[in-house]
């Protein structure tokens, strides 16, 4: 075919056909799995910390093309970023470095930051005092 | 790249011969069926051969039985509505399977607002009513039953002949809704014993923007779109003359190609669904096994720990077209209502996929599709975090349980917070 | 023998122009814009185009706006229907003209079987509604006024925009069928202050099978044809796409050719109607003078002491193609309800025919036009019992009275045993 | 045009367009005007009797081709029948001739029937020697 149509934008087809950062970090410092009650996709998140920063973000999606995107471009964005800026991460950014995505999908971007909030969740869970430090510096701004 | 179209439940291309029979009807014949001059008279002539063409298709008596719609859904709307309004006085209550339509079911739920009620026949797994469950849901009250011949989802064939003789007895209509089979399954009106059946010739290499009601002389029906007083008084409009010629020869060629038709699909559908099975573990057949029950253009395919999209975007990246019943496809985030009645694990109906076939696939065609999907569905199983689960042992297969960790669905629920549906 | 076509009420051809657009979309982008594979993105791409296209011919503000539909009458009826549904709660009064067309009318009659009341506004002789008079009929319980924008029988341009400024007062929204005007006059919904707008692009020149309606976001609308989710919800069926990329395109060149049509259709009207009333006797035009109230395709006549149906036979068997609004015509055996409501004496609605002008005409198909119909009174009148009565004076003239014998319609009551209409 | 399609066939056609006897007889035995309530068409049949015979009988009528076909076809069935027959006429004889109109076109037929029996009957008013003896040859059948 000359042209080719794409139900999403080049940028979510770019994320859905070569997705960043699949797969999973063997002994995570974080793992989050959490699942759209909507439309039953899942969505898993794993996440190293090294020095109060994410070192590397990892996804497994069961889920559509923007699903996968999503926590693509979610895993892509996070990385570098310290345990709180990623705690204030929302679902915003994932929709506009994703170019955007339809209105009817715009809740796969939100699994996309519940999955990553869990993952850090998991990570205060198992490290309380980094949790602590979390909270404090999270307290200064509000 | 091969192009692979298994979508004809979707659309089918218009055939050349439909496309050129249609083709005066545009600039040169473009008359207004309702003139009573030459412009007018002429395409009045092409309207009533149409009519004929079409009428054969199903073996209706005659050609005053067929109403022209504008599709398969006004068409549905007629029927339910036409047939509701026109006995109103007689009773309120209407019968149909769980598994019509959206057309069908959404009319239905119209008429609900407006004081009628509905009897709903469940269907079995495979996605067959047990005609014995119409009989004994006919009250007093019920004016119409409505059976569809094939589902446009499963490709289960309905026992609509048996429907039809149990509805006879109790004198109440039978509408029965063919979109889904028209041109690929031979349909006798008569045999089958429906006072209405409705297709759309965009089914079988015909055009869009037609639709056709047929309607047993006997059956009260009045018209749902009101104006003028085009199709004898029950489908007012100016007549869509070249879509309603192309439906009359796409008719015609049906009827002298359905053996051919029926043959070629069934053996690409055997050769797909064993080459699928053989080569990709945890798939799952929807409705019953290619044979005497289900249409030979269709399968239905559950791939487990997989979602549907993803599935259908792959496939049209490799040329293949195809479509889906999953949630993700749907505007409403629902599974197909089809998949819902025939009690499939929603996790099964996330994963599915809705294959159709055509007289243009080929078996090179089919060769290329379980090659690629084979590699499609091992690419997204990579990418699954279920299927981790599964192959840690964490959930369970629901295709070829294992009897080790939870269900999909419990799994699914406990991430979520909610059960799926 | 030349021939003429002047229906184009009734029907127009393609343009060739518009056939080319649409040809690719039969046998090669086949596929169903519901689809999510490279042939169902194809076409939803083509139906966006459409939709702007459409949008702009009334310069409606967003592509959202147009809903595609199958015909001018499903959209009166959506629009109707799918207004009085929607807002239920609110009220069940309805408004309009008495001279809208039969599926305005009878959608209506529809409604009042079901609960609905509704305001019938009289019109002038002429045909023009005074829109003080509709202001006068809304109530609080009135959810829709409608009010057409050109007659399709006489060709009375009716004050709309004045219309629209008293709902806009009284918060109620207005339906404007512009099926009669679209292509031939301009159109712009603001102006109108309409909130539903509807037309065919089979008027002109574009393809038969798909009618459009505009909605106003703010407008309440629920759908009347039940099934998916095509068209936002508010039309299910399989999208007609080669006839909407037919109206896209039909609409485009209408937009552009605007000013050529009207001045080349108003030269023509006038002299065809300078040439009747020059050559022929007891001849009248019914509805507006040519000029700003009248659109400038349509002559209504009656030709008096002869009957329409002959005029219409023997004008085709000299190649001219008219339409006519005796009862003699019509399957029902009336008249035009249109005739009937500007209160023409029943003889005159006999003798009526209706002349629409188009593109293709010509000064020299005029000129023997006039000619041949000149001809063509004189033999009727040959035949008529009614010329022979007038001319011995027995019945007198409607059209120019000499104040001698009885009127025609007190001779038909007498000869019938009973009044005529 | 190639072809020639007509709203009629061949027969109708063929009266409307060349009517039979279309016109008025001078100093008529017979005249009878009628219309038809439904849609306004008027019809004018006048004949000439001779020794009990039609010998003459003549249409005017306004009204649809079919109208117009059904007169002219009616005064060339009756033409050289007796009174008596012609009392007998029906509208069937009209369409049979005619090879049939469509069946909102039958009351065309029915009213050139009309149109026949008020002449013969205005007929016979003006020459009650004839009525008597007409009603007589009925009342044997009967
Ligand atoms: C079984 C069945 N009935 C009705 C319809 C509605 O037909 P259409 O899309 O022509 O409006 C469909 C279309 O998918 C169908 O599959
Ligand atoms: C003013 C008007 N509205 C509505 C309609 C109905 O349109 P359609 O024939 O496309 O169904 C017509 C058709 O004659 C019309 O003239």
């Amino acid at each position: 075919m000359s042209e080719t149509y794409t139900l999403y934008n080049p940028t979510v087809m770019d994320h859905f056909m070569n997705p960043r950062n699949m797969g999973d970090i063997k002994d995570a410092d974080g793992v989050g799995e959490v699942g759209a009650a909507a439309c039953g996709d899942i969505m898993k998140i794993s996440i190293r910390i090294k020095d109060g920063k994410i070192a590397d973000a990892r996804f497994k999606t069961f889920g559509c093309g923007s699903a996968i995107a999503s926590s693509s471009m979610a895993t892509e964005l996070i990385k570098g970023r310290t345990v709180e800026e990623a705690m204030n991460f929302t679902n915003q950014e994932v929709v506009s470095a994703l170019g955007g995505l339809p209105p009817v999908k715009i809740h796969c971007s939100v699994l996309a930051e519940e999955a990553l909030k869990a993952a850090l969740e998991d990570y205060m869970k198992r490290h309380p005092e980094a949790a602590a430090e979390a909270r404090q510096t999270e307290a200064v701004p509000a | 790249m091969r192009n692979v179209y298994l979508d004809h439940q979707a659309a089918t291309p218009l055939l050349p011969e439909v496309f050129d029979a249609m083709k005066p009807y545009f600039t040169e014949h473009y008359g207004n069926a309702s003139s009573l001059h030459q412009h007018g008279l002429r395409v009045r002539d092409a309207l009533k051969k149409a009519r004929q063409q079409t009428a054969a298709l199903i073996h209706a008596e005659s050609e005053e039985e067929i109403f022209f719609t504008s599709d398969g859904t006004e068409s549905s709307n007629l029927a339910i509505k036409g047939v509701a309004y026109a006995n109103e006085r007689k009773g309120k209550h209407l019968v149909v399977t769980a598994t019509e339509h959206p057309s069908v079911m959404n009319s239905v739920e119209f008429l609900e607002k407006q004081g009628w009620t509905c009897t709903r026949i469940p269907v079995t797994p495979e996605g067959l009513i047990n005609p014995a469950d119409v009989a004994a849901a006919i009250t007093p009250q019920t004016v119409l039953v409505a059976v569809h011949h094939v589902n446009h989802d499963i490709g289960a064939i309905q026992p609509v002949a048996e429907v039809g003789r149990l509805c006879a007895e109790k004198g109440v209509p039978l509408y029965v809704d063919c979109e889904a089979s028209a041109g690929w399954l031979p349909i006798d009106v008569r045999e089958f014993g429906a006072s209405l059946v409705s297709f759309s010739p965009h089914r079988f290499y015909g055009p869009k923007g037609v639709g056709i009601l047929y309607r047993n002389k006997r059956a009260r029906l009045v018209s749902i779109l009101h104006g003028g007083v085009q199709e004898g008084g029950r489908r007012a409009g100016t007549e869509n003359i070249p879509a309603i010629v192309g439906a009359g020869v796409a008719a015609e060629i049906a009827q002298r190609e359905l053996p051919a038709r029926m043959a070629h699909t069934a053996h690409l559908q055997q050769r797909l669904w064993d080459g699928l099975r053989t080569h990709i573990e945890f798939i799952k057949l929807n409705g019953p096994v290619p044979g005497p029950r289900r249409i030979s253009t269709n399968l239905n395919l559950s791939t487990e720990f997989i979602e549907g999209e993803g599935q259908l975007l792959l496939c049209d990246l490799n040329g293949i077209a195809v479509a889906s019943g999953s949630s993700c496809v749907s505007k409403s985030l629902k599974i197909s209502h089809v998949l819902a009645a025939i009690g499939l694990d929603h996790a099964l109906a996330q994963g599915n996929l809705i294959l159709t076939l055509g007289m243009a696939n080929t078996e090179e065609d089919i060769d290329y599709v379980i090659e690629t999907f084979a590699k499609i569905v091992a690419k997204l199983r990579n990418m699954s975090p279920m299927w981790e689960e599964f192959e840690s042992g964490e959930i369970d297969s629901v295709i070829a349980p294992r009897g080790i960790g939870k269900s999909f669905s419990q799994h699914a629920a406990e991430v979520s917070g909610k059960a799926a549906h």
